[in-house]
């Protein structure tokens, strides 16, 4: 049957929310078989005569295989797109390895261009510029307790500065660690 | 130097600054950290807390937290240690120190600019004299000086003067030296634990008019483990716990209002005559009786004679056995509420001493409750579940979650490990006790867990070892049933690292000693120093140390002699 | 409510306040928190009703200038006050919280001209500079966000395609809010008649200060011109 | 959520749907495509034959107006299927008839031949007798894992949702402070390295 590769790159995207390696072989194939559909169509649109017009319906299945496959394509890189916009918004401007070794330079093309976008716009806010995307939380007080689950150094905040190190345990203000918390780096721990 | 006016001297000195909190793995220094983390969130004080197991971990995370810090606080660390020599800290930094480890260093005492015991001196016991340890007559020599500028004295005269001088300096000195050693003598002989450090924690804020139920209930909960672990007189956390009662009703009515309103939800901390049983409400009766010293102890339950009279006691309670091996808490009502009191009552009969001592309970809502043993268990046992993904300071910080109302699940799974770790040391103080494996050395006894036991390596840990050394000595005594051995202090080894050679001793005082004062810190260096065996003091707690295992045998040979 | 005259008003209050020196505004500062606690008002109600909204918004441009500007004025008011003053807590707090309300109804903004934009550039074509729901960086935001997605297809997809199939138009696929979501509101003024349109058409009043769950189509225009508000 | 949304083109979830298959005959001849009938070795396909094929691609033959092949309902929504579902919905292990059972019964009534199946009112009726057994089982944590194997995907996802909204209810109850977290996007990517390792 027609365009059982593109669907696995579909399937693909519903196994998990991560972004997963780039599936640059069945990409290719999906690609190759809608080139032989097509070369396939151009060969048979001539055999139809008045008398013949049963081509027409072969030509019409492979239309339709023709535009399921683009489908699948565009929404594999659809998503894909969607999801590392989704870590541009909660993790920062700078994608972790994890993420960065998955994408196809087009990909990390896009999330530049995203970037560049995202920051015009937010320069754009007042007189100075506003970080949209630090304030993810309603702030419930300045300072939080925080647990330390991974290496960070050493973080420098209103002229103190504070060592970051794995199992630790700090109250801090909020503002510096919230991102931190969602890069992974801290726990927020609620007593 | 000492604080006596914490909220003065140190409180307000360190509210908003940033400091650094250095806490030692125990129950009671994870209580009064958290009262004092829970002052400084409502004051936005930006902390760090670091948990140091020993010695060298303190000195590794001042090291590497003390860029920009400016006010260090030491909980149940650093106190009995000389501590200026020892982190080399720069001249602006200062520390505030609140331990229970006794004796303090008496370089800590009597520094007046960088540290600040937290306590009241007059509640000490007496600490030299400064004159006594400290010679500050450092200028003998320009004392000479003075004498030569007298030009009107003849040469000879002067010599003579001079000699005499020396003379009479040096008869001084000897003098002073040998005053000196003996009030250090006096002074260092005996390690002990003072007042639990939460519940001086808790008084400052409590002076503060900061304090809360929660506080109280850390305070609770510090104290307790000092009487479980018998780090002090039974004598004292009785008159603590009455201190800590009344603090209680005090809050408790200072909210005022209707009370009965208030218990669906409110917290609730009571104090009431309890049984000590070991985790009853949360275990089977035959487990706890079988676990808990008072009764493993006086019934000998190691032993199938004792499995016997455990039966028969059930059996005369009128605690049918199926009912003995189920769940407290799905055992018949009318059973469980007679439980105490039956127990009680035939404890006489069966020679079980103390099983009746008092308790506080805290209740939240319907599904919380538990009381200060309970948690002190769990916590005892979080604090020593390390494993490979589990690095010790993960399990402290676990164990202070143990303290906290909104994280029932790690308390839950905490009273679980205590079960296991309750029936660890049992099961290694029953094979230990019928292989005959304690040894009378003449003039203490001593044990050593072989690498050949059953999860001897959970040994490797100090509380571990300290439980199951307390619980070898009671029965050991109780079977041997000769005055002599209830004297007798008992020291208990097992392996520390296999890949090192090195072995953890603990060092517990005899049973009829009421005041649990240990001459072991002492004793044990000197025992090392005799034999040239390499010791690593580097605990808070000085009875417990780090011995190479191939020394083992002449340090007790030595220990011996030492103890003659 | 005149929403757009309101925040020009609350513009020119911030400007005045703007241009004092710092001891006249210490002064005058009962009269300060006055207009600024309006303007907090209209700013909350706008996050609320864009959060719960299916479609976008008209924008406040002025609105969130005025009050970014406002952040800015309450950090530079509490740098002045000494270390350890326990007013510097409660500012602080009221700046975070401003500036996540503003952060927050910005970014819920951003998601849905992501999700709409070849929607809404059209329909912002057709209205007057004035009328339009986006901000022009708003709106160049969302061209941009379009050139991006087409710029990957095209590299990665489309040009290695047949020519006949690839041809791909991102309008053909464009979505559209679903207007007939339900939603929770609740009338700032007694409005007495609202019709639903539907299989059976039908026709509700609200009063005043009652809450209702309504498809937001019926309620739309009311929403906007500020008779109702979403929560 | 909603079954259907108003543009598709990029839905996951669409997509996999119309990946079902149907059973369909041959009506007109589609010359060059015998490959797809597995059964026959011929080069045509000639009307008669009959295949599965693709919900995607019956939906575009076999139109009110196309019908170059004929689908036939699939037999889970059929009368003996329906008994079934009348006498115990709960009962039914629903995701081994077909995990998109719901959304294949909104798509297919156009498409195939005998659409006076009231297929809708069907799906109606089992939806409703089994949306309890979920809330049920959102309420308690324990029973979740035991029934989730009988779920359809979109039980599967409600289920997940309301087990969601259950724990934003004790978080909130628990204490009304709103916790930072660790961003999905790392959690997952931990989960993954911990398998990896």
């Amino acid at each position: 049957m027609f365009c059982r590769d593109a669907v696995k790159l579909v399937a693909e995207l519903n196994q998990t929310e991560d972004i997963k390696p780039f599936n640059e072989a069945v990409f290719r194939q999906v690609l190759e078989e809608v080139q032989s559909l097509f070369e396939e169509n151009s060969k048979d649109v001539n055999t139809i005569t008045e008398d013949n017009t049963a081509p027409k319906n072969t030509l019409l299945v492979r239309h339709y295989a023709m535009n399921r496959n683009k489908r699948c394509l565009l929404t594999y890189l659809f998503h894909r797109m969607r999801r590392l916009r989704q870590a541009r918004w909660e993790l920062g401007s700078i994608i972790p390895p994890e993420i960065s070794k998955n994408l196809i330079k087009p990909e990390a093309q896009w999330f530049h261009n995203y970037n560049k976008s995202l920051a015009t716009y937010m320069r754009t806010i007042g007189e100075d510029g506003l970080n949209i995307l630090n304030d993810i939380q309603p702030p419930k007080s300045l300072y939080i307790e925080v647990r330390c689950i991974q290496d960070y150094g050493r973080l420098e905040f209103d002229g103190q500065s504070v060592m970051l190190k794995k199992n630790t345990y700090h109250l801090l203000p909020r503002s510096e660690c919230e991102s931190l918390i969602r890069q992974g780096y801290l726990e927020h721990v609620s007593s | 130097m000492f604080v006596k006016d914490l909220t003065k001297d140190f409180y307000q000195v360190v509210a908003g600054k940033q400091c650094l909190i250095l806490v030692n793995f125990d129950v009671d220094g994870i209580c009064a950290s958290k009262i004092l983390q829970s002052l400084f969130k409502n004051d936005n004080v930006v902390y760090t807390l670091v948990p140091v197991q020993g010695v060298k971990d303190m000195k590794s995370a001042y090291d590497d937290n003390a860029e920009d810090i400016e006010y260090v606080v030491l909980v149940n660390c650093g106190g009995n240690v000389d501590l200026i020599e020892i982190l080399q800290p720069e001249e602006t930094v200062t520390f505030f120190i609140l331990d229970s480890h006794r004796p303090y260093d008496l370089k800590n005492v009597y520094n007046e600019k960088q540290i600040k015991l937290l306590g009241d001196p007059t509640l000490e016991e007496a600490i030299p004299e400064y004159d006594v340890v400290f010679n500050d007559d450092s200028s003998d020599e320009e004392d000479e000086e003075e004498f030569s500028d007298n030009e009107e004295e003849s040469a000879q005269n002067r010599r003579l003067r001079q000699h005499e001088a020396r003379i009479n300096k040096k008869i001084k000195r000897r003098e002073w030296e040998e005053k000196r050693e003996e009030a250090l003598f006096h002074y260092e002989q005996l390690s002990y634990y003072a007042k639990s450090s939460a519940v001086i924690a808790y008084e400052m804020s409590w002076q503060m008019s900061r304090d809360n139920l929660d506080m109280v209930w850390w305070a609770i909960i510090g104290s307790t483990e000092q009487a479980i672990l018998n780090k002090v007189e039974s004598s004292t956390s009785v008159l603590e716990s009455g201190n800590l009662q009344s603090h209680v009703s005090r809050l408790t009515h200072a909210r005022g209002g209707n009370i009965d309103k208030q218990q669906l939800s409110a917290i609730k901390v009571t104090y009431d005559k309890d049984l000590r049983l070991a985790l009853y409400r949360h275990w089977t009766v035959e487990d706890s009786l079988k676990h808990s010293l008072p009764t493993a102890v006086a019934l000998r339950l190691w032993s199938i004679k004792g499995e016997h009279r455990m039966r028969e006691l059930l059996a005369e309670m009128g605690l049918p056995l199926c009912q003995s091996k189920q769940k407290f808490t799905s055992m018949d009502l009318t059973l469980r509420n007679e439980f105490k009191d039956m127990i009680e009552k035939l404890s006489d009969k069966y020679k079980i001493r103390s099983i009746v001592s008092g308790d506080f309970t805290m209740q939240y809502g319907y599904r919380f409750k538990y009381c200060a043993t309970d948690i002190v268990y769990a916590m005892l046992a979080i604090l020593e579940s390390t494993g490979r993904d589990r690095p010790p300071q993960l399990c402290f910080l676990e164990a202070s979650d143990c303290l906290s109302r909104m994280k029932k699940e790690i308390l839950e799974k905490g009273i679980e490990k205590a079960k296991i770790m309750l029936g660890y040391v049992f099961k290694a103080a029953q094979s230990l006790l019928e292989l005959k494996q304690v040894t009378n050395a003449g003039n203490f006894l001593y044990v050593v867990i072989s690498e050949g036991m059953l999860h001897h390596h959970l040994f490797a840990h100090p509380h571990m070892l300290l439980m199951l050394a307390q619980f070898i000595l009671r029965a050991y005594a109780e079977s041997t049933r000769s005055r002599k051995t209830a004297t007798l202090p008992l020291v208990a080894s097992a392996t520390f690292s296999e890949e090192e050679g090195t072995c953890l001793i603990v060092g517990v005082p005899p049973v009829l000693e009421e005041q649990p004062r240990s001459f072991f810190g002492k004793a044990f260096s000197q025992a090392a120093e005799n034999t040239n065996s390499f010791i690593d003091q580097d605990y808070f707690d000085v009875t417990m140390a780090r011995l190479k295992s191939e020394d083992r045998p002449k340090f007790f040979d030595a220990l011996s002699a030492l103890l003659q | 409510m005149d929403v757009s005259n309101d925040s020009n008003g609350l513009d020119n209050s911030a400007f005045e306040n703007g241009g004092l020196n710092d001891a006249e505004a210490e002064f005058e500062s009962d009269e300060e928190e006055l207009t600024s606690d309006k303007a907090l008002q209209v700013l909350e109600s706008a996050w609320l009703n864009e959060k719960f909204a299916p479609e976008l918004l008209p924008h406040q441009q002025l609105l969130v200038e005025c009050m970014v500007q406002q952040i800015k004025h309450m950090e530079e008011n509490v740098q002045r006050l000494t270390k350890g003053d326990i007013r510097i807590n409660i500012h602080t707090m009221e700046i975070c919280r401003i500036r996540f309300i503003i952060s927050s109804y910005l970014r819920k903004r951003l998601d849905k001209i992501e999700e709409f934009a070849v929607h809404l550039l059209k329909e912002d074509a057709r209205r007057s500079p004035d009328e339009k729901y986006m901000t022009t960086a708003e709106a160049q935001f969302a061209r941009d966000y379009l050139t991006n997605i087409e710029k990957l297809f095209e590299t990665v997809a489309l040009q290695h395609m047949p020519q006949r199939c690839a041809n791909f138009d991102l309008d053909a696929i464009s979505m559209e809010p679903n207007l007939k979501k339900h939603v929770f509101a609740r009338a700032n003024k007694d409005i007495p008649t609202i019709l639903i349109s539907g299989v059976h058409e039908m026709e509700v009043s609200f009063a005043k200060g009652s809450q209702h769950i309504i498809q937001y189509s019926a309620i739309a225009h009311l929403v906007k011109d500020g008779s109702v508000q979403l929560i | 959520m909603s079954l259907i949304q108003p543009n598709q083109y990029f839905s996951i979830k669409d997509i996999l749907v119309t990946e079902e298959r149907v059973s369909s005959e041959v009506r007109q001849p589609m010359p060059n495509l015998g490959f797809l009938c597995s059964s026959s070795k011929k080069e045509h396909l000639d009307p008669g034959s009959k295949l599965d094929i693709p919900v995607w691609l019956a939906s575009s033959l076999s139109s009110k107006h196309k019908s170059i092949v004929s689908c036939e309902l699939p037999r889970f929504y059929k009368d003996s299927y329906k008994e079934i579902l009348h006498a115990d919905a709960c009962a039914v292990e629903l995701n081994k008839w077909n995990q998109y059972f719901y959304e294949l019964g909104l798509i297919l009534p156009p498409i195939v031949k005998d659409d006076n199946q009231q297929i809708p009112e069907l799906l109606l009726e089992v939806f409703k007798s089994r949306f309890r057994l979920i809330m049920d089982c959102e309420q308690s944590v324990f029973g979740a894992h035991s029934i989730q194997v009988q779920l359809t995907a979109l039980e599967k996802q409600l289920l997940k949702q309301g087990n969601q909204g259950k724990m934003l209810l004790i978080n909130w109850l628990n204490k009304g402070v709103k916790h930072i977290q660790t961003s999905d996007v790392v959690d997952n990517l931990r989960k993954r390295k911990r398998m990896e390792v």
